[in-house]
């Protein structure tokens, strides 16, 4: 694909095509449309019905993003996206006995 | 202080390396942007946050699925390998 | 109730709420749902999407369990997108010690008309090629089927909203009303009251809390269950899958397991979602009120998990979560009038079948309402038939 | 197997982690460090920056703070912490990736993350956090590419453009992020251009007192925006374009160019678009506190836009509302490496004193006196209204869980 790109200068006025929750791959324009959709008042709900934050990095790119989005419709975020363990991925090979840690220091 | 070169594979590809530097990064100076693909899109994803937040660098490193290769530094004779995301599954209803 | 539409007021917004207030607007009812919290914001956004009948007892719970599946299937088409489907399910066995009783379990759902089977060894190992070859069989219930919970939830409240009902977030309900014996309506805490001809409760764990100050006694109890959620990587087949044990841990029966599978009533559930994860349960816990999720019960979730499926020592786990089940000590849920007070209904008490059995409780509560006969006996829901357990529990 | 228990477990082996580390295993305590990177120093040896006439390295902060760790010390590296649990009676168990460990006190000092700024285009490899690009070129000598933009104008986006000095670029253009819902906490252009101004961050010396002119001055600086250069003000090796801004992001597999637009200087949008071709784009969002593990902790928190987000609520030793769980670094708001260090001093002083040390009186004055310091000689503050923050979040702290 040449400089000019995809999509073209002349796509590029509101944003709503800009991604949101990179991992889920939700736009802000599909934020939107749940929102309205759902008739939903409350960021938790938006989350859960729309997949953003749910994502690889467990939301922790997006939840500024997803917080101040919540703020600019008049939600209060504070504690719907808590952090809840676990607080990384694990690789679920790990609770086997004979991959038990081996000892540091 | 340079780090010596070290042998290691990307994707069953033979390289070269500065031992001890993030393979993330590693990759990156050697031009290799893609490293992965988002499994909703299928489109090309790579080092984006560089401290290991993000996980978009996730490979398989010597095996093990989704590290950060961010935050992985390079061994001697790693095997590296891209991470293609699983084909969607069939949900075919029961007759 | 005759001369105008009657007026009802539904407490809890969760799936078993908004199923209730789904059929009555459905059929022209003047329908207001209140919730304290967020709409769905309780057990039914911390939950699996199983509409199970696999499960279920033979005989009543059994019956209950499929009107709900079918009536489900009805409504699907109006609900929209709710990641609904009917892949089946199966249940497999932990050893051969299972084979007998699970022989006998399919056998017993035969003779209910129900259309199990039993699989043998190559069957089942070619419909799960990713479970353990020591899997000796498993047993497959082909109606069952899943969805997801919260959009089901959502679902039903926006077509209720289409036909009329006022559905309130974020209004605790501070009393019932109740005037000459009948219950009139509900108080909320910001001070507005609500008129109605009839209330239900629908409010999960919680129910207890709502009525206890009209002295209703109710033994429902907050049954802890947690869920594991795998990154989008590999999977692991793309049927539901669930151990035979599920049902020992369901119903409190002997099970020989490792010690924290037996202490936080582990049992392997495994489930693929469309969203490219793939969720593991479950445990059961009284453990209170408390939804932060227990590291400990997720570790034995997924060593659980690999004694069925090894190959997933490769997957990675990405969340976890808990939800509370509201128990019952016969494990039937509580749907139907409160003796004494009239026009005061409970539809509550559902353990971990809410999502399977919203649809039916909804029908059941619109057939009290409705005055139109059920479609099963109701005497096994009744809200009086816990007088010698509520002693206990009260 | 019991995990192994240790007096104080640190999480987070950058600036605050390893001054307090040091505080504690000098005072004779069992340490252990655990980070999920490979090495210590998290951000801290990518930074660099003139103090007065002096140069403030970052690597050798981390060498200076490793070293005076005393014998001993155990690390867990490359190790990530997946949930803390229990309590200071006891002990708090620290879950981590194979295994766990038990202290009767833990630090947090997981640090900060980087704000996005969401604009179309930016999941294309290529286009990275202004951090990972100072770890590329500072840390590892790896140039991010050839022609870059980098979009947004917060310090840290400055301080980069700076470093990138030497790194090959050919040409490299700060920009204006366009508005989006997604990002309503950084206002209006308009707005951010006079945080620009209040921050006077990057700017070159005899621009400042030019900016602080301009702060709060709307008319004034309307008609400086109107006499502002289209093609941009050299800035730290930079063209600093405050009257364009990036609409997207554009390429096949990787970046292969900018959409720009101008903007009029009320900030709106003035002309048609066009592309300029680029090979890296770095997104300066900002910093906020990453308190994944203070949140799940269940430490008292509160969100102070000053501070950059979502804080413990600390005592002046930097104890939570948790007996026994401590806090320090950017963790309790982004602020310099140099106040991170001082943080970590004091809070590493504060575990002794919980583990029941004793803390001579010069030693708390000296630790407090260094915060204080570090505070005063700070070079920027990362985001505007740092000191007000601070002010509301230690009368909020005192009024929640102490003095």
């Amino acid at each position: 694909m040449g400089v000019a790109g995809a999509r073209g200068p002349e796509a590029a006025a509101p944003a709503v095509d800009a991604v949101i929750c990179r991992c889920e791959a939700v736009a802000l324009g599909a934020l939107v449309a749940a929102r309205n959709a759902w008739a939903i008042d409350d960021l938790r709900q938006l989350k859960l019905l729309t997949r953003a934050g749910m994502g690889m990095c467990q939301g922790r790119v997006c939840q500024p993003l997803l917080e101040s989005l919540a703020r600019s419709w008049g939600w209060d975020p504070s504690g719907a996206l808590a952090a809840r363990p676990p607080t990384r991925p694990w690789a679920m090979g790990q609770v086997l006995p004979e991959s038990s840690e081996p000892e540091h220091g | 202080m340079a780090n010596p070169l070290v042998r290691f594979w990307l994707d069953g590809e033979e390289r070269q390396g500065p031992l001890g530097v993030p393979v993330g990064l590693v990759l990156y100076g050697q031009g290799e942007r893609v490293l992965g693909w988002n499994e909703v899109t299928g489109q090309p994803r790579g080092l984006y946050c560089g401290i290991g937040h993000c996980f978009e660098c996730r490979l398989e490193i010597d095996g093990v699925r989704d590290q950060r290769a961010c935050l992985v530094p390079l061994a001697a004779g790693m095997r590296v390998c891209r991470q293609v995301p699983p084909t969607p599954l069939a949900f075919e209803d029961a007759p | 109730m005759t001369g105008r539409a009657p007026q009802v007021v539904v407490v809890g917004a969760g799936v078993i709420g908004a199923a209730v207030t789904y059929v009555l607007s459905s059929a022209g009812v003047r329908v207001t749902l209140v919730d304290r919290g967020p709409l769905g914001g309780g057990t039914s956004s911390r939950c699996d999407g199983n509409v199970l009948v696999i499960d279920k007892d033979p005989g009543y719970q059994a019956e209950m369990a499929m009107l709900s599946q079918n009536l489900l299937r009805e409504w699907a088409g109006d609900l929209g997108d709710i990641e609904y489907r009917r892949p089946g399910s199966y249940l497999a066995l932990a050893g051969e010690d299972e084979e007998e009783p699970a022989r006998a379990w399919v056998d017993a759902q035969c003779r209910e008309g129900l259309a199990f089977r039993y699989l043998e060894y190559e069957e089942t190992h070619r419909v799960m090629p990713d479970l353990a070859a020591d899997v000796p069989g498993s047993v497959y219930s082909p109606t069952d089927s899943t969805l997801n919970p919260l959009a089901y939830v959502a679902a039903l409240l926006a077509k209720s909203r289409h036909r009329g009902a006022q559905v309130r977030a974020r209004s605790p309900v501070a009393e019932i009303r109740v005037e000459q014996g009948r219950a009139a309506g509900v108080g909320l805490a910001d001070g507005t009251a609500l008129v109605a001809d009839a209330v239900v409760v629908a409010a999960g764990v919680w129910t207890p809390a709502v009525l206890a100050p009209l002295g209703v006694r109710l033994p429902i109890r907050p049954r802890r269950g947690h869920l594991v959620v795998s990154t989008k990587g590999p999977r692991y087949g793309d049927v539901k899958v669930m151990e035979f044990g599920y049902l020992m841990a369901k119903f409190g029966r002997e099970r020989v397991v490792p010690p924290d599978v037996e202490r936080f009533g582990v049992a392997l559930v495994y489930e693929p979602t469309r969203a490219g994860n793939f969720v593991l349960g479950s445990s059961r816990e009284f453990a209170g009120m408390d939804t932060e999720p227990d590291p400990a019960v997720l570790h034995a979730i997924v060593k659980r998990a690999l004694r069925f499926y090894p190959g997933m020592a490769r997957a990675t786990v990405l969340r976890g979560f808990a939800g509370l089940r509201p128990w019952t000590p016969d494990h039937v849920p509580v749907v139907g009038p409160v003796p004494g007070v009239e026009g005061l209904y409970v539809a509550a008490g559902h353990e971990g079948d809410g999502i399977g059995l919203a649809a039916v409780t909804g029908r059941l509560i619109g057939d009290f309402i409705l005055e139109r006969t059920p479609p099963l006996p109701v005497a096994p829901l009744a809200v009086g038939r816990f007088q010698e357990e509520t002693a206990e529990w009260a | 197997m019991s995990p192994k228990r240790f007096d104080a477990v640190v999480v987070g082996a950058g600036p605050a982690g390893l001054a307090a580390a040091g505080v504690l295993s000098r005072a004779g305590y069992a340490v252990l460090v655990v980070d999920e990177a490979p090495v210590p120093g998290g951000r801290l040896w990518a930074q660099w920056h003139r103090l007065g006439s002096t140069v403030w390295d970052g690597a050798h902060e981390v060498d200076r703070l490793v070293s005076a760790l005393a014998p001993g010390v155990q690390w867990r590296l490359s190790t990530s912490v997946e949930a803390i649990a229990g309590s200071a009676a006891e002990g708090f168990q620290v879950d981590l990736a194979r295994g766990g460990a038990v202290g009767r006190a833990v630090l947090l000092a997981t640090g900060a993350a980087e704000v996005p700024l969401p604009i179309p285009g930016w999941t294309l490899p290529g286009v990275l956090a202004v951090g990972a690009a100072q770890t590329l070129w500072k840390g590892w000598h790896i140039p991010p590419g050839r022609r870059g933009i980098i979009v947004g104008t917060n310090p840290l986006g400055f301080a980069v453009a700076q470093e990138l000095l030497g790194a090959g670029v050919e040409s490299l253009a700060i920009v204006m992020p366009p508005p989006s819902m997604a990002t309503a906490h950084l206002g209006s252009l308009p707005q951010q251009w006079d945080r620009l101004f209040e921050l006077a961050a990057g700017a070159p010396r005899w621009a400042q007192p030019v900016a602080r002119l301009l702060h709060g001055r709307a008319g004034w600086q309307r008609m400086a925006m109107r006499l502002y250069p289209p093609g941009g003000l050299a800035v730290s090796g930079a063209r600093l374009q405050l009257r364009r801004q990036a609409l997207a992001v554009e390429g096949g597999d990787c970046v292969e160019a900018v959409t720009l637009q101008s903007v009029d200087a009320a900030g709106l949008p003035a002309g048609a678009p066009w592309t300029e071709p680029a090979d890296f784009v770095l997104l300066a969002g900002g910093l906020r506190p990453l308190g994944e593990l203070t949140a799940q902790a269940g430490v008292q928190r509160g969100h102070y836009d000053g501070l950059g987000g979502e804080v413990p609520l600390v005592t002046a030793r930097l104890a939570t509302s948790r007996a026994g769980l401590f806090a320090a670094g950017n963790v309790l708001g982004v602020e310099s490496a140099r106040v991170a260090i001082a943080q970590g001093r004091l809070a590493g002083w504060g575990m002794v004193a919980h583990l029941g040390g004793s803390v001579p009186a010069d030693r708390w004055r000296e630790a407090e006196g260094a915060l204080e310091l570090a505070r005063r000689d700070a070079p920027f503050a990362f985001q505007p209204g740092l000191g007000a923050a601070r002010l509301r979040h230690r009368a909020d702290s005192e009024r929640e869980v102490g003095p």
